[in-house]
């Protein structure tokens, strides 16, 4: 028999009847609503035991307390260590994304030169050749540390140079340490016990000095208070973060601040409202008041407040010795709740004397700021984790990421004690990269090696039984038994911190007003945040909300 | 070609005049190239998601579904003139029945179409019948508008196999004549859904309490505006079909209904009109005095952001509402041709705007206190899609008139027959 | 008339045929397990009775699922026998510390939050209750996956038609549903949803 | 023993640090903005907006307002016009819960949200090469074309949960789930617990004289209620209130 057209349709039409009676169409059906609710392209989180590890948070000198989430050996979540005594789990908010910053796109992944891929052997030829050639000068962006010794070692026995770079909450510290002839590491602002804070411009809610420290303490004695028992008075020429928080927010005009600390220092001399017969500033009220566009009468009235609730203790943005004369007017130096001695003074070794003559080489470490420029003519061997960008000279050399190798974190440079901190290399890098110290080391293996400095430092600390170890517990470093027990202690996360210094006076006097000169770089986006990127999450604050300004000179 | 155009002739019903097949493929040309620009600006959306668009967190929804509530609003003639024909038997109505099904059903595709478009996982968009949420308005819409595209569809069926070619086949003509008896069911169910879906339509903004320059009080289980929008379709789905059967007289340059059909739509039409705007005015003024404030908005501040002024709410009531309703009601306006068109236009023009102030500016006005006003401006994919769903609608149209006795023959008329 | 009748059923009765046979074979992807491995031979033999001497809940709710290398390598740090697996665990996996890629057949889909710690714990479930009597089969099962869906044929369980399934044949949404609503447990979505 | 997680929320500490909003999107694989995405595009299931009392120079003040899923109690807006079921109110938590692989992306709840908390997936999720590595396994990625929004990080509650199980115990320790925004909070202006228990500190919170909700009239009993002492910032609370329409007009 011969099949028509007619014969196929009426076949396909009971194939089709047939189908319906099938798993066919039905199971299809439910596949594809499995296949649409979980499309193979969406990126799948790593699944593996979950497990919280304890570490110290290395992206600026702040060196806040985090408490890691690990899932299959890989950060997934960091978040503050509420057991660290200062920030007491308080953490900036780039903090937060910190863990995705070890993929960001600019990290650097290979040695470069001029721009060029090179090898961690030629960088090695090269900064040896230097080395044969002339001095060499060290830049550290955070002294102090262990890998620090290093620096300055080599830069001794290679007659080089290791001039130490300040933060800007250092610099703002450095005329006090001049006028009281105090090293600068050793002086701190002792905010716990201050009742007024007078700000001339410094960011103290956005991420100033140890940014979990202050805000921790504003929240429990200042925020929403009508009379807080801390007052912040804020002075800035428009409304910052912190002077819409602070209980006083005084606008004056741009670069005003020194004659408006003179106009008060003129105030508190004049009506004898400080008992100190200090150098008379060099304006008078009424002069004050015409460069800072304020009223005379509202200037008296701040110079009032200061004195009103005392302690008081005035803080600056940057360094700036004409500001900072008020603090000694108000005999804040060397007070408790004012600028204190953090350390009974040990006697540092004499500093490595500059080199006189042109430098051969730099070398920088990844903590050095990127938009800092080395000396000209010298060859830059530059260690960076990210890359900032715009830097074709010399040599760029990939170093650690966020928690990708053992540092020490020493004392930050507000804090009003002495702290002493671990963080763990959690994370295996991804590629090969190398610390500076690490380099030099392989470069020269007589130096001491970091492990042994920080078990040197260790050794040191428990030595002196002082101070408290806040891990899981808080124990008093006099009673634990072994200084393996304390350093074993310090690899889990915890924070030491050393009990206030016994003899903490100093004097400190002006022989005359100074004159205006600001020292430093004004705070950053989030101040202190010193990798040249921003975590890929920091979108959320300045691109997909009006929070925040876009980076400046940071790379999203 | 040659034999393309003896196709062409065979296709066309005997002694039904049609224009030359070229001027008749000019004529599509432009729309045909329309709606592949469309067609490509919806597959960008489709492959690079809906970021081609404009919309944006706040402004969900954009020109897309302000066109369909429009294209849905004015489609409805369809259900409306069958029910008046079927179910009310107004049978000298019957002439306009064929036109208003093509109408009907280019609009409620081309609105579904959109929407598929619109919705972010299309492939997801059936579990609504999987899983409805019968308390959701958009499910109602969902549901009433397939089913009723359903119901559209077999109700073209009987015009479609009344083509030259297709009455060949014995069995179509057996089917279409099933199909026959059938209709007038069709009809009522057709419009049972519509009533539903055309009020749910409404219903869709009128339940966001959320949004209280739209929320309104409810009867029984509906919000006001379900009721209107049933309302305002009725009254403008007859006035659309006036405005299309008139454009395709004049694009034809034949008569192709009686003198009478079109007073009697408009005055149907303005009937159902006023009485819309009364209801509407009412519903305004409770809104005003009650509901707004009750959930703390004076609601005069909606009206303060321009370019929304006040005046839109009366330039829909007074010059695009009570007007047309005149002029389609009065005798002696009812009677004049340009009156009623004009008439009938005003009264598509102020649905249209209804429609645009319930989507549009209910999205663009502040709710929190610290919100601001917004603006909003489609990207070119938005429009080119919408554009596309034009252009569909007019080639499915042409091809209809072309090929199917939408009016019954057109017998005799004047030559000069120009496209179409 | 009839012999229409006739093409019609032949065309149903085809299509019926291929829908349940060929269907199935063309749906599902045949994969090898990375390792052979049988359970019976560790409970039996070597006296792992209990699943959870290698499938352990942590006292935190975690649970280990596929056991990790140190697991296994309690007993194979070195080689335990001869055949080529045993070859590829020590050498392709324990020793150069990778995870064992196992094709997991009861592995649900990312948006699924499943606790073994609340259904064997809260609930007293047992392994079989869901997993069925894998811990005594001493043959490698084998491993079907969904072309379309990329999950395991286990999920939707070997029936075709879903019929008399055998416990831990079938760990579809409605399964979970079905025991949820014998056990009176309700849930929402947040219940096994992440 | 019903449990109603809610949220108070004390301005006067918000400082705008936005460390909430990272917080939040790093604890919920939240991507980040592609190239093109703009404030209005974002996916910001916490959102922090900055508010002023419309004045300028000495007379002008700010404040901070981080804005999530209200978690409506009653006509809960968004619940009801779901098509097809991809947002309920947890029975058992009363947390709204949107389950974005149920979601077809409509976006009718975006509509209906009068706090505009709900966030449309414009784009793809994307990370930077490898950066997929960092998710957090407790929650799975959203797909392009759905509609997301604050669910309190249930893959916290669920690990509480499931702590709990472990050790035998039926309700979780209170301490084990705090979604991360307030648990990120530097200054502890965002207070999570449970509004039905009237020993938990929330409840006193929620119940004091300063505490307001936003647009309470609305009738939508939202559980996230903010406090401040400041008058202004007060009178952000109804649309109505004369100040805030004097600042609109103002």
């Amino acid at each position: 028999m011969k099949f028509s057209r007619r014969d196929w349709l009426v076949g396909s039409a009971g194939a089709l009847a047939g189908l319906v009676l099938t798993p066919v169409p039905w199971k299809l059906l439910s596949d594809v609503s499995i296949w649409t609710q979980n499309f193979p392209w969406i990126p799948q989180p790593a699944h593996g035991p979950v497990e919280t590890q304890f570490s110290a948070c290395t992206l600026c000198d702040a060196g806040c307390g985090v408490r890691v989430r690990m899932a299959a050996k890989i950060p997934v979540g960091v978040a503050g260590a509420s057991r660290h005594p200062l920030t007491r789990g308080a953490l900036c908010p780039l903090a937060f994304a910190a863990h995705q910053l070890n993929w960001h796109p600019r990290r650097l992944r290979e040695v470069r030169h001029k721009g060029r891929v090179a090898s961690w052997t030629e960088a090695q030829a090269a900064f040896q050749k230097a080395c044969g050639e002339g001095p060499i000068g060290i830049i550290d962006g955070r002294p102090g540390r262990a890998a620090s010794s290093v620096y300055e070692a080599f830069a001794r026995k290679q007659h080089g140079s290791y001039p130490p770079l300040l933060s800007a909450e250092r610099q703002a510290l450095e005329p006090y340490a001049e006028w009281s002839q105090v090293p600068v590491a050793s002086l701190g602002y002792d905010l716990e016990n201050a009742r007024t804070i007078v700000s001339f411009g410094a960011p103290l809610l956005d991420g100033w000095g140890i940014p979990g420290r202050f805000t921790r303490l504003w929240s429990e004695r200042a925020a929403g208070a009508a009379d807080p028992g801390l007052r912040l008075i804020q002075i800035e020429p428009s409304l910052s973060r912190t002077a819409a928080r602070a209980w006083r927010w005084i606008p004056i005009r741009e670069g005003s601040e020194a004659p408006l600390a003179a106009g008060v220092g003129r105030v508190l001399l004049d009506e004898r409202r400080v008992d100190s017969r200090g150098p008379m500033p060099p304006f008078t009220l009424e002069e004050a008041a015409a460069a800072t566009g304020l009223a005379a009468e509202a200037i008296r009235d701040l110079a009032l407040k200061m004195v009103e609730n005392r302690p008081v203790v005035v803080i600056t943005a940057e360094g700036n010795p004409a500001i900072a004369a008020l603090n000694v007017l108000l005999g804040a130096v060397g007070a408790p709740g004012g600028i204190v001695l953090k350390r009974d003074d040990a006697p540092s070794p004499a500093p490595v004397e500059p080199v006189s003559g042109p430098l051969r080489a730099v070398l920088m470490d990844s903590t050095v700021p990127w938009e800092f420029a080395a000396s000209s003519g010298a060859e830059v061997f530059r260690f960076a984790a990210w890359d900032g960008g715009g830097s074709s000279t010399g040599w760029l050399l990939p170093a650690p990421g966020f928690l990708e190798e053992l540092t020490d974190v020493p004392t930050p440079p507000t804090s009003a004690r002495e702290t002493y901190a671990l963080a763990q290399n959690l994370v295996a890098p991804s590629t090969e990269v190398r610390g500076a110290a690490q380099f030099l080391l392989q470069i020269d293996p007589t130096l001491p090696a970091v492990e042994k400095i920080i078990q040197a430092r260790c050794e040191q600390i428990f030595r002196a039984r002082q101070g408290t170890v806040y891990g899981e517990r808080s124990i008093d470093v006099a009673k634990l038994d072994s200084v393996e027990h304390f350093e074993e202690q310090l690899r889990k996360g915890a924070v030491w911190m050393g009990d206030p210094p016994k003899h903490s006076k100093f004097r400190c006097e002006l022989k005359e007003w100074p004159g205006a000169n600001r020292v430093g770089r004004a705070a950053n986006w989030v101040a202190g945040w010193d990798p040249p990127v921003l975590p890929a999450l920091a979108t959320k604050l300045y691109r997909e909300s009006n929070l925040r300004e876009p980076p400046a000179g940071r790379q999203g | 070609m040659a034999d393309l155009v003896v196709l062409d002739r065979r296709l066309i019903a005997r002694g039904a005049e049609r224009s030359s097949m070229m001027r008749f493929m000019l004529w599509l040309l432009p729309w045909v190239a329309l709606l592949a620009l469309g067609i490509y600006a919806a597959g960008l959306c489709f492959y690079y998601g809906l970021n081609q668009t404009h919309m944006d967190n706040r402004f969900a929804f954009g020109m897309w579904i302000y066109l369909d509530l429009g294209m849905i609003a004015l489609g409805a003639g369809a259900f409306f003139t069958g029910f008046l024909v079927y179910l009310l038997k107004q049978e000298d109505l019957k002439p306009i029945l064929n036109n208003a099904v093509v109408v009907g059903l280019i609009c409620y595709s081309g609105a579904v179409a959109v929407l598929m478009v619109d919705v972010g996982q299309p492939l997801r968009a059936w579990f609504t019948f999987w899983h409805p949420n019968t308390h959701s308005m958009l499910t109602e819409v969902t549901f009433c508008i397939t089913c009723y595209l359903g119901v559209l569809v077999l109700e073209y069926l009987p015009v479609l196999l009344r083509n030259r070619q297709l009455r060949k086949v014995p069995s179509f003509l057996i089917f279409e004549h099933q199909l026959h008896k059938l209709v007038p069911v069709l009809a009522g169910v057709g419009a049972f859904l519509s009533f539903f879906h055309q009020g749910s339509l409404g219903g869709l903004y009128g339940v966001l309490r959320g949004r209280p320059f739209a929320f309104r009080q409810g009867l029984a289980i509906w919000p006001s505006t379900f009721f209107l929008f049933i309302l305002s379709a009725m009254a403008v789905g007859p006035s659309f079909l006036i405005l299309v059967t008139a454009t395709v007289e004049t694009l034809t340059g034949r008569r192709l209904v009686a003198a009478g059909v079109f007073g009697r739509l408009a005055f149907i039409s303005g009937i159902l009109l006023s009485i819309y705007m009364a209801a509407k005015a009412l519903d305004t003024l409770v809104w005003l005095n009650i509901t707004s404030p009750a959930v703390g908005f004076s609601p005069w501040d909606f009206y303060a952001y321009k370019p929304f002024g006040s005046a839109l709410l009366f330039l829909e009531i007074l010059p695009l509402g009570l007007l047309p309703a005149f002029l389609l009601t009065l005798p002696w306006t009812n009677g004049k041709r340009g009156w009623v068109l004009c008439g009938a236009a005003l009264a598509c023009g102020g649905v249209l705007l209804n429609r645009f102030v319930l989507t549009v500016q209910t999205l663009a006005l502040p709710t929190l206190p610290f919100d601001d006003y917004l603006q909003y401006v489609p990207s070119w994919q938005e429009v080119a899609t919408f554009a596309a769903v034009i252009a569909y609608g007019v080639i499915f149209y042409s091809l209809s008139y072309r090929y199917l006795p939408l009016f019954g023959e057109a017998k005799g008329a004047d030559k000069n027959v120009s496209v179409g | 008339m009839r012999r229409n009748l006739f093409i019609f059923g032949f065309g149903m009765a085809l299509a019926i045929f291929a829908g349940w046979t060929a269907f199935p074979r063309a749906l599902y992807v045949r994969r090898e397990q990375p390792l052979e491995f049988r359970h019976q031979t560790h409970s039996a033999k070597s006296g792992l009775a209990q699943c959870d001497s290698c499938h352990v809940l942590g006292n935190d709710g975690q649970f280990s699922g596929m056991p990790a290398n140190d697991v296994c390598a309690g007993c194979h740090s070195e080689k335990v026998g001869t055949s080529a697996a045993e070859a590829r665990l020590v050498d392709g996996y324990l020793k150069p510390a990778v995870a064992t890629p196992w094709l997991v057949y009861s592995r649900q889909p990312a948006n699924v939050w499943f606790s073994h710690a609340i259904h064997i714990r809260r609930a007293g479930l047992a392994c079989k209750d869901c997993h069925g009597n894998l811990g005594e089969s001493d043959q490698q099962r084998l491993y079907e996956q969904n072309r379309i869906s990329g999950y395991s044929r286990d999920i939707w369980g070997h029936s075709m038609s879903r019929l008399g399934r055998a416990p831990g044949d079938g760990m579809t949404m409605s399964d979970c549903e079905d025991c949820h609503r014998r056990r009176h447990v309700e849930v929402g979505c947040l219940g096994c949803h992440q | 023993m019903s449990v109603r997680y809610g949220m108070v929320i004390d301005l006067d500490r918000c400082t705008g640090c936005g460390t909430c909003m990272v917080a939040c999107a790093a604890e919920n694989n939240v991507p980040p903005a592609p190239a093109r995405a703009t404030a209005r595009t974002g996916l910001t299931p916490m959102l922090v907006r900055k508010v002023s009392n419309r004045m300028e120079g000495a007379a002008r003040r700010e404040a901070f307002i981080p804005i999530a899923c209200m978690q409506c109690g009653k006509d809960t807006p968004c619940v009801s016009v779901c098509p097809q079921q991809a947002v309920e109110v947890d029975k058992a938590t009363g947390i709204v819960v949107q389950m974005p692989q149920r979601c077809l992306g409509c976006r009718y709840c975006m509509t209906a949200c009068p706090y505009h908390a709900r966030y449309f997936n414009w784009w793809d999720p994307a990370w930077p090469a490898g950066m997929e590595k960092s998710l957090n396994p407790g929650v799975a990625v959203r797909m392009r074309g759905v509609v997301e929004k604050c669910n309190m990080c249930p893959a916290r509650l669920h690990s509480a949960q499931e702590k709990a199980a472990a050790a035998g115990k039926r309700e979780i320790d209170p301490a084990d789930y705090i979604p991360a925004c307030a648990e990120a909070c530097p200054t502890g202006a965002i207070q999570f617990g449970n509004l039905a228990d009237r020993n938990d500190p929330v409840y006193s919170a929620a119940h004091s004289p300063d505490a307001f909700r936003f647009l309470a009239r609305l009738g939508t009993e939202p559980k996230v209620y903010y406090q401040s002492r400041e008058a202004w910032v007060k009178a952000l609370a109804e649309r109505d209130s004369e100040h805030a329409t004097e600042a609109q007009h103002g």
